[in-house]
């Protein structure tokens, strides 16, 4: 018992931290159809602006709330910051071209981005601990776990709600949903498209930048350490179909429960483990699990 | 079944999503025959068409060529039994020269297994592939790229890619469509006359009428994915509901 | 038109050829001076609390070295009175990047001598490229008893000692403090957390071996954590070791992996239910302060860094002075251990130098250092092991307490083991020694 | 297969190009400079393999598997065998990567798009996931690869470098002599029309799949040649997702233009890294990242359409 709702509470905070990064992502394929590498830029700028701001305000003591407000603010920056300059810039001329090339220009922008991190922060790890250590622990089922790691749950939730309450009950969510299903129609039905793929590309790099500024606090931040973000995040979008929001969700909780029980049990799995359940969804159900619905075009 | 038939069908049907395009669809087909068949859009003749040559597999009731069942065979098994098709939207290598793309549908045709390994300009083949260019009459345009060519001239080589397999049956998907009035008669002249030489069964989807009186020994007239009228074209034209549901008149 | 193309690419590819052999020349270096590759993590969870530092170390000792103004023994001017130009290079990047780049520093720069070297993955990939180009590398930190024990090498020597002695020292540490009287038998269970790579694993694994031997009855947990280096995330390799039964963890993290998971499982109690053993995280008590936890058991690999910050040995005394003066913060472990590299080439080179009587080729300069015993800050270190290229020194092992008048760190109940206690004799695989009950070993 | 093939344009180029190279590698240029010419061609043919695929529109994000694959091959049999012959280590690299391409080919030959892209990708990681935990394989360190013999006898640098260069005329033969072959035009035509080919009656599956492993038998020949040159294998720089990056962006940076152009496009590759590395360590990826960029906006058909277009101009001057 007190295993298993430790596993589980391990598997869901790595999950609501994944469903954050990679909601960004999923996002962003289902609206532009573009498989963007240079997520993992916004998670890592995320994560610096916030580290930055989060030390300083330890440093100096100032009040924890301005450590939640910085986070926040450091998503919005980072997103809106790099997230208007790649898509109007780089990303806006290549609309139409091969989907490959559109995934190697956003890999060359990561690289670029990686090395832009080294010079401007430097190659120091960065550990803005003080909301964290705020926080403390709480002791559920025998075991200590850290408060600020749950309230990421809490984050997620409040993510994936106000998500849903946005693509289900809003204008601009029916919206979008239409320029999701068929570009072509959205367009003559006289959406302006350019615009909508702006906004989406920055909100979903603002997500991904509210992943890293969010789990700043629990991890150390150093230069390349979201290289791995990249590819994790891929394999819950994958498995949970590229576009699709729920699959987004039920692809982290996935991908967080089997990394939480392979550490737990066999740990020389861990990695294996992620990358083999990515696999087989692949093969099984190649469009992801909850593929969103295509148009049919004769 | 009959050995006397090349192709027959047997209560074909078709649905999508519980939608029926096809249904209670029985030909039989005569070898050396040339068959029109005809219909408004969307009466089902391309899914019939679709069907035999494996590209869609019928829910339900067999197909059978020479006496074999082939319903639901592969496109690709098809061609190797001897069944080959045109496209209504011509399906071409749109990056390749025209004489790449005879070239490439020859060669499967002629050669086996390793042979394919072998390179693809071959004298052999390159001046039997420029004979049938110009019995197409576009030799002229065999080093052009397909992209750049017209409607008309994809038509041509769509066709001739599927006639150089040599087929028993040949399925022409709307042959003159997108052709312009002037060289319709000339090309169906072409393909006919080559296709009655070697005794090639065809069955040939089309709309203009007088195509199909000049050229058909029989028609077969579609509506609502049902078989309205089988009957020679003097007949068949003349006919009611053909009149009414294909003429639309 | 194909073949015009084809001919352009050949002269445009021909004209390449002559352009970047023209820009190939040959730095032909006198003998008053002498081209050194210092390589240490400079980017990276690494760079900041083990590399840099590190580098600074190397850098103060070879400003000091070539100006004449280092304290005895190494108060000569020069490395056999050439002066030293050390190229600083970056340790990331991984094993695979590090043999091409070693490549280039032999073959392109015409390095004399490669010092450095942090990780044993990088170490156990230099070294035998290190024998095949027949360059003199001295390996500064790294651990992996691999190195030697796979192989002998020609050309590579190590002042560090391997992981063996700081497993040994902090499994004997444990057992001598804390499970001797101090705890019920149900008590003694161990288990660790490790980076899975060479150091990791080679820690862990002697860390088990001395347990067995020290106190047989002690128990290892069945599922030790080995996460990826570099992963910087620990809550559910936290929560699994909390689960754990087993009262003591060993370590051997280093780099920012340890800072990450101090922090981490502080927030989570772990130091107050468990006891750490940490063999090489010191670099961590000084970035953290005031924050770092009170009572982890912490090894510094030697008699460097923390350990022996306050030992009046006149050239340490120097280099934390001159170190704190110059970078504003206190030598951690890796600065000395870099320093010390440099320290045993000079003297190899000097040494090479009297008795050649004029500057020495590379092979004497192997010959000089092969056994070679040199005097470190505060001990004095013989090449003995690993046919004469591996050191060995005492470890000693102390238990972190945060001294609020001072408002520094420091550690308490230090126990420093001598060589001889923890280390094989000579021409002994560690793994047989330790299974065989460890003979002839002399502890006090 | 092989008639006529000597009398190809590019092949011919291509021989002489890499006998001038052999020879300026082996006597004129210094040893550091051999080196990147070695990674590069070594390199190239995983590029090629690449390239072979691009062709019928497939681009894999993991072809790191095979590059990675081939190069734990060699090393795993020079653990456990004593392997060390130059001749045994490409052949088993070849072969191992071979077969593995083959049982995973009967899947992925299915998958179109980014979702083969994706799904190359996921095996690549499964394998990075294997190799980066399991300490007998060496985790995260990799292992070393000791000097190549052949029949016995250490090979010297030199002789590694000649090795090399005639693997990449093999090579680039059996790759040309493929390409030419209607079998491999009908690769080509795969990506324009699949209906067309399968009505044709080839199975579009079995051609891609033919095609898939000869491209993992590639990739498995570069990771072994590679692995043999470096003398050390790791999953970081063998295996991960970006190594696979590094070789797509390789393919774009040479183009699909002619069967050379891989080669060439690898070894100004390994050239630019060299030298971004030492010239400006903090920005080196910085400088691969904005090539790729520039190379994808300015260039798009790659480094070979460049030299169409120098040899467009050269020829106006002349007129």
């Amino acid at each position: 018992m007190q295993f298993l709702t430790t596993v589980l509470l391990d598997g869901l905070v790595y999950a609501s931290y994944l469903f954050i990064v990679s909601l960004g992502l999923t996002i962003t394929f289902g609206v532009m159809k573009i498989l963007n590498v240079a997520h993992g830029s916004f998670y890592a700028w995320g994560a610096y602006l916030a580290s930055i701001a989060i030390i300083y305000l330890g440093e100096n003591e100032y009040n924890s709330m301005f450590y939640y407000f910085s986070i926040f603010m450091a998503a919005i920056v980072a997103g809106l910051f790099f997230g208007f300059i790649i898509e109007r810039f780089i990303l806006r001329k290549m609309y139409g071209e091969d989907i490959h090339l559109i995934v190697l220009a956003t890999f060359g922008i990561f690289w670029i981005l990686e090395d832009l991190i080294l010079i401007v922060f430097g190659a120091d790890p960065l550990m803005p601990y003080y909301p964290a250590m705020e926080l403390g622990g709480l002791e559920i089922a025998g075991v200590y776990q850290g408060v600020y790691s749950l309230t990421l749950s809490g984050l997620a939730v409040v993510v994936a709600f106000i998500c849903w309450y946005f693509l289900k009950k809003t204008k601009w969510g029916k919206l979008l949903q239409s320029v999701i299903f068929d570009r072509e129609v959205s367009v003559s039905m006289g959406i302006n498209v350019t615009n909508v793929y702006l906004i989406t590309f920055i909100i979903g790099g603002m997500l991904g930048a509210l992943g890293g500024a969010y789990v700043a606090p629990t991890i150390s931040i150093s230069p390349g350490f979201a290289i791995d973000v990249v590819v994790m995040s891929f394999a819950v979008v994958v498995i949970g179909g590229m576009g699709s929001v729920p699959g987004a969700l039920i692809g982290s909780l996935m991908v967080g429960m089997i990394r939480a029980f392979a550490v737990h049990q066999a740990p020389v799995l861990e990695l294996f483990i992620i990358y083999a359940v990515m696999a087989i969804v692949l093969i099984i159900k190649p469009q992801g699990l909850f593929a969103p619905p295509k148009p049919r075009k004769i | 079944m009959n050995n006397h038939f090349i192709l027959q069908t047997k209560d074909l049907q078709k649905s999508f999503s519980g939608i029926i395009a096809a249904q209670n669809i029985n030909i039989s087909v005569k070898e050396g025959e040339i068959i029109g068949i005809i219909g408004a859009n969307g009466a089902g003749k391309t899914v019939f068409v679709n069907m035999i040559t494996g590209y869609l597999k019928p829910t339900s009731g067999k197909i059978h060529f020479l006496g074999n069942d082939i319903t639901g065979i592969k496109p690709r098994e098809a061609t190797h039994i001897g069944v080959c098709r045109s496209f209504q939207v011509s399906q071409v290598f749109m990056t390749m020269t025209v004489k790449q793309n005879l070239m490439i549908a020859m060669s499967l045709s002629k050669k086996k297994g390793g042979q394919l390994l072998l390179p693809l300009e071959d004298e052999k083949l390159s001046k039997e592939c420029d004979k049938i260019l110009d019995l197409y009459k576009i030799k002229k345009q065999s080093d052009l790229i397909v992209s750049t060519l017209s409607q008309g001239m994809r038509k041509l080589l769509d066709i001739a890619m599927a006639v150089v397999g040599n087929p028993k049956v040949l399925l022409l998907d709307e042959p003159t469509s997108g052709v312009s009035v002037e060289e319709k008669f000339g090309i169906m002249d072409i393909v006919i006359s080559a296709l009655k030489k070697s005794g090639t069964t065809v069955l040939f989807v089309e709309h203009d009428m007088e195509i199909v009186e000049r050229y058909v020994d029989r028609v077969i007239a579609f509506y609502q994915g049902q078989v309205i009228c089988d009957d020679t074209p003097k007949k068949a034209l003349k006919n009611k509901k053909v009149i009414q549901y294909v003429l639309g008149s | 038109m194909k073949f015009g193309t084809m001919k352009t690419v050949s002269s445009v590819f021909l004209t390449f050829l002559f352009v970047i052999g023209t820009l190939f020349t040959t730095s032909v270096y006198a003998k008053d001076r002498i081209k050194v590759g210092v390589v240490s993590f400079l980017t990276g969870p690494a760079g900041g609390p083990f590399g840099i530092p590190a580098k600074q170390g190397a850098e103060l000792v070879i400003d000091a070295i070539n100006a004449g103004t280092m304290p005895a023994p190494y108060n000569k001017k020069g490395f056999a009175g050439a002066t030293l130009d050390a190229i600083y290079s970056d340790e990331s990047g991984g094993g695979t990047k590090q043999v091409a780049l070693f490549r280039d520093f032999v073959q392109k720069q015409n390095v004399d001598a490669m010092i450095g070297y942090i990780s044993s993955g990088n170490c156990m990939a230099i070294g035998p490229v290190a024998d095949e180009l027949k360059m003199l590398t001295v390996f500064s930190t790294c651990g992996t008893p691999r190195l030697y024990e796979e192989k002998l090498r020609s050309h590579v020597f190590r002042t560090q000692a391997n992981a063996v002695g700081d497993s040994l020292a902090a499994a004997k540490y444990i057992a001598d403090e804390y499970f001797k009287g101090k705890m019920t038998t149900a008590g003694k269970m161990y288990t660790g957390i490790n980076q899975n790579y060479a150091w990791g694993q080679d820690s862990y694994k002697f860390f088990e071996l001395g347990m067995k031997v020290y106190m047989p009855s002690a128990v290892g947990s069945s599922k030790p954590q080995f996460p990826k280096l570099f992963a910087g995330q620990y809550g559910t390799e936290i929560s699994a070791l909390s689960l754990d039964k087993a009262k003591v963890v060993h370590s051997s993290f280093w780099n920012g992996d340890w800072e990450a998971f101090v922090l981490q499982a502080m927030v989570r109690g772990f130091f107050k239910q468990k006891i750490v053993v940490s063999s090489v995280g010191g670099s961590a008590v000084d970035t953290l302060g005031k924050k770092f936890p009170d009572g982890v058991i912490m090894g510094t690999r030697g008699l460097v860094g923390l350990n022996v910050r306050d030992n009046k040995d006149p050239l340490n005394t120097w280099f934390v002075s001159e170190y704190k003066k110059r970078y504003k913060a206190w030598p951690l472990g890796p600065s000395y251990q870099y320093a010390r590299s440099v320290m045993a080439y000079k003297l190899a080179m000097d040494k090479a130098a009297a008795s050649a009587g004029k500057f020495p080729t590379q092979d004497q300069a192997i010959s000089a250092m092969k056994g070679m015993k040199f005097k470190s800050f505060v001990d004095t270190i013989e090449f003995t092991r690993g046919g004469g290229h591996q050191a060995v020194h005492a470890i000693s092992y102390g238990i972190t307490k945060y001294n609020k008048a001072k408002g520094e760190p420091e550690v308490e109940n230090l126990k420093t083991y001598a060589a001889s206690c923890i280390y094989p004799p000579a021409g002994v695989k560690s793994e047989d020694w330790i299974n065989n009950g460890m003979p002839g070993r002399k502890c006090e | 297969m092989f008639k006529g093939i000597l009398k190809d344009q590019s092949v011919q180029t291509s021989i002489g190009v890499i006998f001038i190279l052999l020879i300026f590698g082996s006597f004129i240029l210094p040893e550091w400079m051999s080196n990147n010419f070695m990674y590069g061609m070594s390199r190239g043919l995983a590029v090629l393999g690449l390239m072979i695929l691009w062709r019928t529109n497939l681009v894999s994000f993991g072809h790191a598997l095979y590059y990675g694959f081939g190069a734990y091959a060699v090393a795993l049999c020079q653990k456990f065998f004593g392997v060390t012959d130059i001749f045994l280590r490409l052949l088993i690299a070849v072969a191992a990567a071979g077969l593995l391409g083959f049982a995973l080919g009967f899947i992925l030959r299915k998958y179109r798009e980014i979702f083969f892209a994706m799904l190359s990708l996921a095996f690549s990681m499964v394998l990075y996931g294997l190799l980066a935990k399991a300490e007998f394989l060496g985790s995260t360190d990799g292992m070393s690869i000791s000097p190549s013999t052949f029949f016995g006898t250490e090979l010297g640098r030199i002789a590694l470098f000649n090795f090399i260069g005639l693997v990449v005329i093999l090579a680039i033969i059996f790759a040309q002599a493929y390409l030419r072959s209607s079998l491999g035009h009908l690769t080509t035509a795969i990506q324009d029309n699949e209906i067309r080919v399968e009505y044709l009656g080839y199975s579009v599956e079995k051609a891609i799949h033919i095609k898939y492993v000869i491209s993992a038998c590639l990739a498995g020949g570069a990771g072994g040649l590679m692995a043999a040159s470096l003398g050390q294998v790791d999953p970081d720089s063998m295996v991960l997702w970006s190594v696979s990056g590094e070789l797509v962006f390789v393919t774009i940076m040479s183009g699909l233009g002619n069967i050379l152009a891989p080669f060439i496009g690898a070894v100004i590759f390994e050239f630019i890294r060299t030298y971004a590395f030492e010239w400006a360590p903090q920005a080196w990826q910085m400088i691969i990242g904005g090539t790729l960029l520039a190379i994808i906006f300015f260039s798009p058909g790659g480094l070979w359409s460049l030299f169409q277009k120098l040899n467009f101009l050269r020829k106006k001057n002349n007129e």
